[in-house]
């Protein structure tokens, strides 16, 4: 297993080089020149230069490239062409409440999902199979940032339950209860969807696990419907349910980007926008690697995690 | 079953020490004795309200995130206008046409030579004195040829720089900045200048840095040094504490300020869209806004501030105002120039789009400035004329005229949208397209479009070579006038608000006669604060921040 | 038959919804178990029989299966009535049941030996401890090697036929009284084929155990079954002891699967298959599903419905050509030759000798 | 026995049936069958006409396809002009009021249709050929083509794809066009995984390797005997693709990187709410936008789903 885990991460690297080289490319696609957007509009020449040097924009792309390269490997994703702070604190201080806000996100949804997918499943064909599975049409259908206006304009302009925007309170307390305060409506934005959406595969998939004929085999044992379930049915539905959550699981680190800019939630997505907008290249740069690395991080662990689930699947 | 325990059981610590990292990143953002405050007061309620506060800590609630804390580079106006918290300019501005001594002091006897004397009991905050040694290496950093700086134009006066206020090549130093002893310099410039220009521009315009700060370091490196990002060493009223990325600026009190200790202990300059700006004062979070374009929610919702209970909204006109840029080379002829003038209703947009709070514009120069020609009336909005006009010019209107609005801001795009329309309804073909800004000045500094919007911020100098001088830094309008060239050079020249602003006023009328860019319309800017604050936005915005100290609540 | 009655299956129709329609699968089927004796039903697929069976475990699937009628009365209660717990205390230890594809019938996500002693768990009581050393008890029996080692090993780590021995073992674990095999051996190859049966031969004599035997493979009938039932198009078309269907078949069918049932003698000639497909069971049949196949099919079984006509005490099917209008016809070549043998097995018989490979053991 | 049947008509019943007349008893059974035996398009489509939901969906669908065709006749007004009162609640002619400058509301609505069918289709289409030439070059050819393919399949598939749409489509300068491109170039993936598994199953089927043998040339095999084949889930991913062009490209315009003013698009006709005022007390500017963009999503969903039971023959329950 060890010896897997170290393959994988070497065979990662030339990818996230790939990756690296990809996104430096689209990245210096872009029309306009960034230096426009730290200098005076009235700026000489000379003071474009300056600042073009100082943000490193003055040497070829080639050479650009492997000084971005060679300082990356050191641990130094270059400077913010705003603040000029370092990269990397600031990319490393929005982890966290986006970690927060799809983290809570998740575990909300699979905890309301799965069960609901499940009783979907087993009540195929009644009135509650139809409710939910309409319910998960709907879900996947509305568009977040609708229902995140909606939800403002309703909880938190006219009954002025939760706050339309942010993470913190500033100079007041800034306890964990004031954050789970703020993570109301964003997590009920997004886990709209990914409930929606993972109740409807946990219900096709369980459907699917009890078309198997183990489960006909435990059914005949006499076995109750309860023990079929959770010995037989769950843990067989879980290695499709991994494949889902392995696909959700890098979205921490841009899929909330919509959400977070409808809430203000200083986390990845909206630090992706500000970065766009701002042409901040060493940022975009940095975000691409990081999702490259999560997603590849991710891939590894739902295949270990195949390999907890499901008896058959050894890596050696 | 147990491994799915496992998993699950590691989900949830995972989940609850990602909210606690959340939670953390703002644990330690108030002072212990302020949280200690707080604390007293919220326990039954989570949000802490702003008039409850006993008045140690001030919110301000900033539109744009501040971009640099480094005195010598300030290409934003928001991250200029937060300097001005911790660092002093020699002078102040209470308003636009007063100064008052701050840092130091300017005077002259000839307008050429001007002597600075530094306030006797002014310190940095590690306990060295303000001298004026800082005051010329500040001078000199700027006008440094390896200085990353915006504020070339505000030493470009003073002799041993060229226009763009760079030393000329062969020198170690400024001639023009000489030291007299350790409070006391003189600053001589090329020739005679107008008190006010060189008082506006070096007085209030530079901020004086810690040289024993910033002397170790090599000139071309200070704008990505931490002396710069992350300063420590202040003149001013309050201590930069922190800034979190996009989220809010801390600033504590300096208490051994030399015009006396500021009343209010904290400060906290907030990052928030105009949105939140708005449900925070409802929710009574924020104090005031920091206004003037970096802090103010949209003109069509300032009716939304006003309906806030508490609040104070003051309206004041701007300097600030939004043109349409013509591409002269393209269109040569004034009187094409000028039909495009006559065929915008812009008393339309302010009275619709700005809902009345803002004034058409008649030239390049707003009602904030006092060199604005009271008598020039803004071109009628007459369509037929404009056609009329376009028909004795021999205008092709067939050809599709290239016009270019940049996003960003609302009511900008919508006047884009109506001009279009007025446009088309004197008979012309109009692309319309949308770029975001450093894309569409881009598209400007190549020529590359017929017609576009464009918003100018200027200075209460009246200066405007930089966009209408033929070669000017921003002129990307190909504007090539003689005339004006003559005049600009000529109110250059002059010494005194009183012999400068005829010359002023025949630039305007020039301008109008010949439109080589159509002047829109200028939105009100707004004073938003807290009914019990005692002090916050002035008319002149630029300046508000010159009492700061005495800034209290009642 | 002194034996005792174990199961009693009266007039079972069973019906799918589809798409298209509803689908009946069974129509009217009606037969009894006895104690200790195996029941052979055989069919092509789609016959009905699989479904029939199923139905006696109630393993079809609720959302869209319906039973129309019937009863199936098991130690005098109708398996159809009781509630789903009850149910469930006959599924697995009354009555259990083997299927045909050992390689999906087993959870691959647990331990073989914990499958086995689930129903032990569940139905006796055992502690896990004990269920343990009864399933490893019933590995043994079942002729796993190693069961101690076997026990903890997962589905994917057997060949086929091991694995349809752990399904066996389960499927004994509680001591039935009816097992259930739904083509046990089909997706096996010859030889293991043969053990297998071998192996629930043995298990049977040892547990006196019902057997209802479902297949399509008339060669496997010879070995396993005391008596068989024909299915065509949803219902029993000829049943009767294992001797009277293969040397005195009635319905043409039956001969038709008869005829090509691969045989020493016919070796390598080709083997003679029924012409035609099964009918669409989404429309209602008319008259004898089976005439548009049949050679022999009479003007009427176009029009009407066959009764069911009785042979002998045991024998009894569902075709026109028993009722005494019908004209005599003569059977195919092969069925002729084996109604030969069976006069000589009936004479033989009275001499106390054998035939076929001990197929007949407690026929008659 | 049969006693309902006289006894003359039974005696002529009971005569065993010859082969021409078991033909003609046949013939009408095949006749029957023939009626079930449709072409597999028109059983799908009338197992789809079955459900409700999906048919309803359908005819919302078409309706907006219209609208989308014909919204220069449909619009009560021309698209960017200034016609109206501003920020005016519906009145007169404008029954979904006007937004800031006076421009109707429901003309921009109904061009923004357009523009949502535009980038629906567009984008589907590009990925759809992309995807099915990927898949099935993949698939057919196997080896190092196939494991290539996979492997940027793989690769571009984890990676967060709204944020790589965004950021390019950003960079590249939006627009209409731009975001169609775009889309279309980068959601082939996951169909190309599709229509790959569909081939490797249907290659090894006889009817494929009996085209082999008898020496068609391979695109000949892959368009005429491989293609047909995996035309039905490749139409069902094609309606689902739609619902998340259209849903991508509102996200896109509502953080105002997608579509480009004055150009409308429901997306970024909704950003407009992202301003208080426009929030709280115009909802006539954004809340139609909103339940348009829904019920154009949900309709497709519906449709797609539908589909796909009518292909694999799922019961509708």
């Amino acid at each position: 297993m060890k010896k897997y885990i170290a393959k994988r991460l070497l065979t990662a690297i030339p990818v996230l080089l790939m990756i690296s080289i990809a996104a430096f490319i689209m990245i210096n696609l872009a029309p306009g020149d960034p230096t426009n957007l730290y200098v005076m509009p009235d700026a000489t020449p000379e003071q474009m230069e300056a600042t073009r040097r100082a943000l490193g924009l003055d040497q070829s792309y080639p050479v650009q490239y492997m000084r971005w390269l060679t300082r990356a490997l050191r641990g130094d994703l270059g400077i913010s062409y705003s603040t000029r702070y370092p990269v990397l604190p600031i990319l490393v201080s929005r982890i966290g409440p986006t970690v927060a806000l799809m983290g809570t996100t998740l575990l909300v949804s699979y905890i309301i999902a799965i069960p609901l997918g499940i009783i979907s499943a087993r009540k195929q064909g009644t009135w509650v199979d139809t409710l939910l599975t309409g319910g998960a049409f709907i879900g996947v259908s509305i568009p977040n940032f609708f229902l995140g206006l909606g939800l403002i304009y309703i909880f938190a302009v006219q009954l002025k339950w939760f706050p339309t925007g942010g993470m913190l309170e500033l100079g007041g307390n800034a306890s964990i209860l004031s954050v789970l305060h703020h993570l109301v409506l964003p997590v009920a934005v997004l886990s709209t969807f990914y409930i929606a959406n993972m109740t409807r595969y946990v219900r096709s998939t369980m459907i699917d696990v009890y078309g198997e004929n183990y489960i006909r085999t435990a059914t005949a044992k006499g076995l109750t419907k309860q023990v079929i379930l959770t010995r037989h049915g769950i843990r067989n539905a879980l290695i499709p349910i991994i494949t889902i959550i392995g696909t959700d699981l890098p979205r921490l680190v841009g899929g909330a980007i919509v959400t977070e800019q409808i809430f203000q939630w200083p986390g990845l997505g909206r630090l992706t926008i500000l970065a766009i907008n701002q042409r901040e290249y060493p940022m975009l740069m940095a975000i691409t690697l990081l999702s490259a690395v999560v997603v590849l991080l991710v891939n590894l662990l739902v295949d270990m995690m195949y390999a907890v689930v499901d008896p058959r699947i050894k890596y050696d | 079953m147990s491994t799915l325990k496992k998993m699950l059981r590691y989900s949830v610590v995972l989940f609850a020490s990602s909210v606690l990292l959340a939670a953390c990143g703002g644990e330690d953002v108030p002072d212990l004795e302020d949280a200690a405050v707080e604390g007293s007061e919220t326990e039954s309620d989570d949000l802490p309200d702003a008039d409850a506060d006993d008045g140690d800590t001030l919110m301000v609630g900033l539109t744009n995130a501040p971009d640099s804390f480094n005195p010598f580079y300030r290409p934003g106006v928001a991250g200029t206008w937060v300097q001005r918290f911790f660092y002093d300019s020699l002078l102040v501005m209470p308003t636009a046409d007063s100064f008052e001594p701050a840092l130091g002091s300017l005077e002259t006897e000839d307008n050429q030579v001007f002597t600075v004397n530094v306030h006797p009991d002014a310190f940095w905050t590690d306990g060295e004195p303000v001298t004026a040694d800082d005051v010329a290496f500040t001078l000199n950093t700027i006008a440094h040829p390896d200085a990353e700086t915006t504020l070339g134009p505000n030493v470009a006066m003073i002799e041993g720089t060229n226009d763009s206020g760079i030393r000329e090549e062969g020198l170690d130093e400024l001639p023009g900045v000489e030291v007299v002893d350790e409070k006391t310099l003189t600053i001589t410039t090329k020739s005679p200048v107008d008190l006010a220009y060189i008082s506006e521009f070096l007085g209030f315009g530079v901020l004086i840095a810690p040289k024993h700060v910033f002397e170790g370091i090599e000139v071309a490196d200070i704008s990505n040094s931490d002396a710069a990002t992350k300063p420590s060493v202040f003149s001013g009223a309050y201590q930069f504490v922190e800034y979190d990325n996009d989220n809010y600026v801390h600033m504590v009190s300096n208490p051994d300020y030399y015009r006396g200790a500021p009343e209010i202990e904290n400060v906290y300059v907030r990052v928030m869209n105009g949105t939140a700006l708005i449900t925070e004062f409802q929710a009574g979070n924020l104090h005031m806004t920091a206004g003037g374009g970096i802090g103010m929610v949209p003109v069509q919702d300032i009716g939304l501030l006003e309906d806030i209970e508490g609040l104070v909204v003051e309206e004041f006109p701007s300097f600030n105002g939004q043109y349409m840029i013509i591409n002269n080379d393209t269109y040569d002829n004034a009187k094409v120039r000028q039909a495009f003038a006559h065929a915008f209703n812009r008393q339309l947009i302010v009275d619709n789009l700005l809902n009345g709070r803002g004034e058409v514009l008649a030239s390049t120069y707003t009602s904030a400035t006092p060199y604005k020609d009271p008598d020039l009336e803004p071109l009628e909005y007459n369509p037929d004329l404009a056609k009329q006009l376009l028909e004795e010019a021999g205008f092709d209107f067939d050809t599709p005229i290239e016009f270019v609005v940049p996003t960003g801001n609302a009511v900008r795009e919508q006047a884009g949208n109506l001009i279009e329309q007025w446009l088309v309804e004197i008979g012309l073909t109009v692309n319309q397209s949308n770029y975001d800004f450093p894309t569409w000045l881009a598209m400007a500094q190549d020529l590359d479009y017929d017609l576009g919007l464009m918003g100018y911020g200027h200075t209460v100098d009246p200066n405007i070579a930089t966009y209408v001088q033929t070669g000017g830094s921003s002129n990307n309008m190909a504007i090539s006038d003689p005339v004006i060239d003559d005049l600009l050079a000529q109110g250059m020249a002059g010494t005194s608000y009183d012999n400068r602003f005829p010359i002023y006023q025949d630039l305007q009328q020039h301008m109008q006669d010949e439109m080589p860019i159509v002047p829109l319309y200028s939105d009100s800017q707004f004073g938003v604060k807290v009914d019990n604050l005692n002090g916050g936005i002035k008319e002149y915005w630029a300046g508000s921040l010159h009492d700061l100290h005495e800034w209290s609540f009642e | 038959m002194t034996n005792p009655i174990v199961l009693d299956v009266n007039n079972l129709a069973v019906s799918f919804q589809t798409f298209e329609g509803d689908v009946k699968a069974v129509r009217g089927v009606s037969f009894q178990l006895k104690k200790g004796e195996t029941l052979a039903i055989v069919g092509e697929s789609g016959s009905g029989k699989s479904v029939s069976t199923k139905a006696i475990n109630r393993l079809l699937p609720v959302k869209n299966t319906l039973i129309e009628s019937g009863e199936i009365l098991f130690e005098g209660k109708d398996l159809l009535q009781l509630s789903e717990k009850d149910m469930q205390k006959v599924r697995g230890n009354d009555i259990a049941m083997i299927f045909q594809d050992p390689m999906t019938s087993l959870n691959p996500t647990m331990k073989v030996g914990k499958q086995i002693a689930e129903p032990l768990i569940a139905h006796i009581g055992l502690s896990k401890e004990k269920a343990k050393a009864r399933a490893i008890e019933l590995m043994d029996l079942v002729g796993i090697r190693n069961p101690n080692e076997a026990y903890k090993r997962y589905p994917h780590q057997f060949s086929g036929g091991m694995r349809q021995r752990v399904m066996i073992a389960i499927a004994l674990a509680c001591e039935p009284k009816i097992l259930i095999a739904d083509e046990p051996t089909t997706a096996l190859d010859v030889t293991i084929q043969a053990q297998i049966l071998d192996l629930m031969n043995k298990l049977k004599k040892e547990l006196d155990t019902s057997i209802i035997f479902i297949t399509h493979d008339l060669g496997v009938v010879a070995q396993m079954a005391d008596r068989v039932a024909v299915m065509y198009a949803g219902q029993i078309v000829e049943v009767g002891t294992a001797d009277e269907i293969f040397y005195n078949p009635m319905h043409p069918y039956t001969w038709g699967l008869l005829a090509s049932m691969p045989t020493l003698e016919v070796g390598k000639k080709q083997l003679y298959t029924i012409p035609g497909s099964p009918p669409n069971l989404l429309h209602p049949v008319k008259g004898d599903a089976f005439a548009p196949r049949n050679d022999y099919a009479l003007g009427i079984d176009f029009v009407e419905e066959p009764d069911l006509f009785q042979v002998t005490e045991t024998h009894y099917a569902k075709t026109w050509l028993l009722h005494p209008d019908a004209p005599s016809v003569i059977p195919p070549e092969e069925v002729r030759r084996r109604k030969e043998k069976y006069q000589t097995v009936r004479m033989g018989k009275a001499c106390g000798e054998r035939i076929g490979g001990g197929a007949i053991g407690s026929g008659g | 026995m049969v006693q309902h049947v006289g006894d003359k008509q039974a005696e002529a019943l009971f005569h065993l049936v010859d082969a021409v007349e078991r033909a003609t008893v046949l013939g009408n059974t095949t006749e029957q069958l023939a009626n079930d035996g449709d072409s597999y398009v028109k059983t799908v489509a009338k197992r789809f006409m079955k459900n409700k939901l999906a048919v309803i969906s359908l005819v919302v669908f078409v309706l907006l396809l219209l609208t989308a065709v014909f919204a220069d006749s449909l619009s009560p007004h021309p698209r960017d002009a200034s016609v109206g009162m501003f920020q005016a609640a519906p009145y007169d002619n404008f029954l979904l009021g006007t937004d800031d400058i006076g421009r109707d509301v429901l003309t921009r609505l109904i061009h923004g249709t357009q523009v949502s069918m535009i980038v629906g289709f567009g984008s589907v289409l590009i990925y759809v050929i992309i995807g099915t030439t990927l898949g099935l070059v993949s698939g057919y050819f196997g080896g190092i083509v196939d494991s290539l393919i996979m492997r940027l399949t793989e690769a571009s598939m984890s990676f967060p794809f709204f944020m790589v749409i965004l950021t390019l489509v950003s960079l590249l300068g939006s627009g209409i066009w731009v975001v169609t491109a775009v889309l279309g170039i980068l959601s082939w993936p996951p169909l190309c995984r599709l229509v790959r598994g569909q081939v490797l199953t249907i290659k090894e089927q006889d009817f494929v390797l009996a085209a082999v043998a008898t020496g068609y040339s391979t695109p000949a095999i892959l368009v005429k005997h491989i293609l047909p084949n995996v035309l039905s889930p490749i139409l069902v991913n094609a309606t689902f693709g739609i619902a998340t062009a259209i849903l991508t490209e509102a996200s896109l315009s509502f953080l105002g990187v997608g579509v480009k003013k004055p150009r409308p698009s429901w997306g970024n006709i909704l950003s407009e709410a992202q301003s208080l005022r426009v929030l709280t007390s115009e909802p006539w500017r954004w809340v139609p936008a909103g339940i348009l963009i829904f019920i154009a999503v949900l309709a497709i969903n519906f449709i797609g789903e539908g589909l796909r039971e009518a292909i694999e023959g799922e019961r509708k329950s």
